[in-house]
């Protein structure tokens, strides 16, 4: 374990102090809880939005609280979600009146906290909250059908959920209006990842799991889940080619589709890497008549130092474009109109 | 009978079997998750025991409470918030309690289990923690009206969480990262099916240590 | 060699039709050659800067071209300059009338080459070239004397010349005075870095060093230079502690001064772990009296899959901080006017 | 007397040693820099050979000129620029000769040493290429006005370029990675004196297999 901390035990508080430290025109904590992170700005009137989650995904989750985006966001350990209190301070501190939606990646932890702090908010508060569960990864779960529980693991696609529901809070929608449109970012964006080496939690002190120095994981999971297929490395266009398949039937996504596209490092892998992943998916898109609205491309969810990349596609209509186009500004995601 | 101090001791009990398990616990999680569950239930536990060791508290449902609060804050992962859960409503069933029977005993783990149950919504079969208590409690229940000395009746359940546990194999994971694995899953031991032993066991090993000083 | 690619041979060429497939608005190539990028956007009287060196330090350097930072970059193979005939056509494109500045790193390569485009476009083009070359590594060559040669390395801090040139030439000053700006940047900057693991050149194959699995190496290069000192690797505090010393001391920065931070990952290091780092400079500079005017953290000049990090600081007046608040829209690097 | 088919062949020669030679140049860099120089010498020489092997052309100077054209976009490194300028002034020196004899040879090395000079400003000592190449052109020299036999004198300059590389140690680099490096850069060999080593090597090679096969 190689890594730039004091000790495991002071990794998260430490790192939460630099980030106050590094951005306090951006960001504040509170209730006291530097796991509590809220934006400096309040919008009277806005829907306010929620996120949380474990700690190790930098930017995600607590890097998109912003301008255009998210207002706050409660921050677990490593890999742990935080609890229900924290997202409850959070709640507090972020709604105006017009209520709180909560964003979150589909996980037992997060989802029984969420919950537990919702229950709160409504009857300690009488704070309305709505909550949106993103679960998009492909390479976990069955394809979701309508009205049956989602198994799905929520990865880097939430990026986009935050995105729309975050640019249609600041145009001032209403709290159903938002979550509508979280749901259909959901409905519309799927995920699938491949890992070349673990990471490692510091307080565990060694990798989650083992990888040969020829093998690679195709559709892991960013905490280090297992996935479809473990296999030999193979070349750059090969593994897109079996990724972007896996997602492309799930939707399905068709000839006349629009896509934004969000190719995402994992923690180590350089965007050199990611570029020449992306010319193979713009080519397979090309072939298959499904057009590229937008790409985003870069590390939006993290395993700390794992190495390997995610490719998420969300379909757009007019609506989700508009929202995409809108600007944002966060600590670490900054975007003009476009 | 169990009193207040015979609770901070089980507690105790239950902190250190965790934490002697930490690697098994991890290691049983790695292979469906993420690895975590042996430092979630040795901190959760120990932050519950610790919250409650200097109490001075005869209510037996007041500690367990406050036990699980400190549980629910110090991991609230999913099973630092099932096991919260399942000792804050012990807690809530037991209000007023100072000392507990066999009959106590059994509400005890009857109260755990339906606190997890409310709070994760699963059913038995499932693959979860709740395959592990579920016969466990069942044995207590038998036992109980069969009126068998408790020592036996906490070697008999903890034999019983330990079938459960081993009976998760084959089962087809609903809930937690392993449901994300489908059919995979049923080739796994449910790892929070294992924290449900471990509990049972220390459990056990509570009542022997105590009949034994006896 | 764990790395998602085709082929080593075909690494930097597809790399390039990935970023132009994804950033099609920003970015196009000039003269037909895929290594000499420039903006999209060009503006008449305005003075064109470039830039240039090997490929693998995404996003540098192509990353800042774009409105308010660069105009051009010309590029070469991993860790491999650029060609003079590369340099030159991307001159030709970027020159509208106002001249061009190169600013580009303190490396042998680089130097000739630039100095042999610039040649060529002063006699063959008519185009008035000037060149600031940044080279800030403390850990690198001795304090620069004035009039001596400066034999120091640049790295990280480059970012510091582009962003402020850049500002000056869109705020549309002369060439004179964007350069003196850029100049001006290089005597405040001072970087140094830390490297805890190697990088591997796809076409070697093999890392071009070893550290041991608890060793450092304190003030090594982005190229994989060797540093100041190897040894056993250190909590974050003293690692922070000994690399911001050097630093201090070199301008040397002193009690009252305000300073510009980029806190910099060299490609695996987690955000998490340069947020921790930033804790420890914060609570350094606190003490000696250093005000911290805006501080940059994320991955600014990589060295391909290298973990490890590095700290620039910039001496800021008046001028400086006016130039920094400027906006700047490019592939990697977007910022709202603050 | 070499003729542009030997000079052809002298080409190949070269291209052939840095190919051989790619990872002790690697090793050699890896110390001081990085680790590149095995590649670009031998990628470098191999264009340049290439981009003469099948020109119809008699002009030697015209063929070291375009020879290092084509090194010059293949490797744009220190190196590589550096041998390019060298062998584009060779080009210019040599413009309209078809024939080399003794003094031609000496032209040419010294208009090598010249072009990488003009084009790097270093000087001899500096712990450069030019470490490498120095002792060899005036060996060369001294040769040519002793009349000695060409390949005794091509013998002789690849021992001064050898000794040459070797007395790079000791000195303190000015130039290149090495330079960052300050005191510490006594300690090492310098690789681009390493590369005027191969040369004449390469060129002694040449000459000797050339002498036997008359
Ligand atoms: N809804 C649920 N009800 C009961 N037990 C559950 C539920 N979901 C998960 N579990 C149990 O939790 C265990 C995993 O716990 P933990 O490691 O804390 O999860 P995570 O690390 O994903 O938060 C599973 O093995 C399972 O026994
Ligand atoms: N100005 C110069 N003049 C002559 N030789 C130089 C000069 N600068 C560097 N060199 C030579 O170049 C060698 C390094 O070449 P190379 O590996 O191509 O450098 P880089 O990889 O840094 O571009 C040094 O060992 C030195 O001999
Ligand atoms: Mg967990
Ligand atoms: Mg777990
Ligand atoms: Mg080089
Ligand atoms: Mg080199």
């Amino acid at each position: 374990m190689k890594k730039i901390i004091n000790t495991p035990e002071k990794f998260i508080t430490e790192m939460l102090e630099g980030i106050y430290a590094a951005h306090p025109d951006l960001v504040k904590f509170a209730g006291g809880d530097l796991h509590c992170l809220v934006s400096t700005k309040k919008i009277p009137g806005k829907v306010g939005i929620a996120t949380g989650g474990g700690s190790g995904h930098l930017p995600l989750f607590l890097g998109y609280v912003g301008e255009g985006m998210l207002d706050g966001c409660s921050i677990g350990d490593v890999f742990q979600s935080p609890s229900a209190e924290q997202m409850l301070a959070v709640t507090k501190e972020i709604d105006s009146g017009a209520g709180v939606l909560y964003i979150y990646g589909n996980y037992g932890g997060d989802i029984l906290n969420f919950d537990m702090a919702a229950e709160m908010a409504d009857f300690e508060e009488n704070i309305h909250v709505e909550s949106v569960v993103a679960g998009e990864d492909v390479a976990s779960g069955a394809p979701v059908k309508p009205g049956a529980k989602n198994t799905r693991r929520g990865v880097a696609g939430i990026f986009f959920v935050y995105k729309c529901a975050g640019a249609a809070a600041a145009k001032m929608l209403p709290l159903d209006e938002v979550k509508r449109v979280a749901e259909k970012v959901c409905e519309n964006v799927r995920t699938m990842g491949v890992a070349l080496t673990p990471c490692t939690v510091p307080r565990v002190g060694h990798p989650s799991f083992e990888l040969a120095e020829d093998e690679m994981e195709i559709g892991m999971g960013i905490h280090g889940e297992p996935g479809i297929r473990r296999g030999k490395l193979m070349p750059a266009d090969a593994i897109v080619d079996e990724m972007l398949n896996k997602i492309i039937e799930d939707l399905p996504y068709q000839n006349g589709d629009e896509v934004a596209i969000l190719v995402n490092g994992l923690g180590a892998t350089p965007l050199e890497e990611q570029y020449v992943m992306f010319r193979r998916i713009h080519q397979v898109l090309s072939e298959k008549g499904i057009n590229i609205f937008h790409t985003y491309i870069g590390e939006y969810a993290t395993s700390m130092e794992m190495a390997g990349a995610s490719i998420s596609l969300l379909k757009v209509d007019d609506e989700l474009k508009e929202l995409l186009r809108f600007p944002a500004d966060t600590p670490f995601f900054k975007q003009f109109k476009y | 009978m169990l009193n207040a101090c015979d609770i901070k001791k089980l507690m105790q009990c239950w902190a250190e079997v965790m934490v002697q398990n930490r690697d098994y616990l991890i290691e049983l999680d790695s292979h469906v998750g993420d690895s975590d569950l042996g430092l979630t239930m040795g901190d959760g536990f120990t932050a519950a025991s610790n919250a409650i060791a200097d109490l001075d508290e005869s209510d037996i449902g007041k500690l367990v409470y406050n036990a699980g609060k400190a549980m629910s804050t110090a991991v609230p992962s999913t099973m630092g918030t099932l096991m919260a859960s399942g000792l804050m409503a012990v807690g809530k069933t037991l209000k007023g309690c100072t000392d507990l029977d066999m009959d106590g005993i059994v509400s005890f783990f009857q109260a755990y289990f339906d606190g997890v149950q409310s709070r994760g919504k699963a059913q038995v079969g499932d693959k979860t923690f709740l395959d592990g208590l579920f016969g466990a409690v069942e044995s207590l229940k038998t036992d109980a009206a069969a009126n068998l000395p408790l020592k036996e009746a906490a070697e008999h359940a903890s034999q019983a969480a330990h079938q459960g546990f081993l009976n998760t194999k084959g089962m087809l994971a609903q809930f937690g990262r392993a449901a994300g694995r489908g059919e995979q899953s049923r080739d796994l031991l449910d790892p929070g099916a294992a924290v449900a032993d471990l509990l049972m066991k220390g459990f056990a090993i509570f009542i022997s240590e105590k009949a034994d000083s006896i």
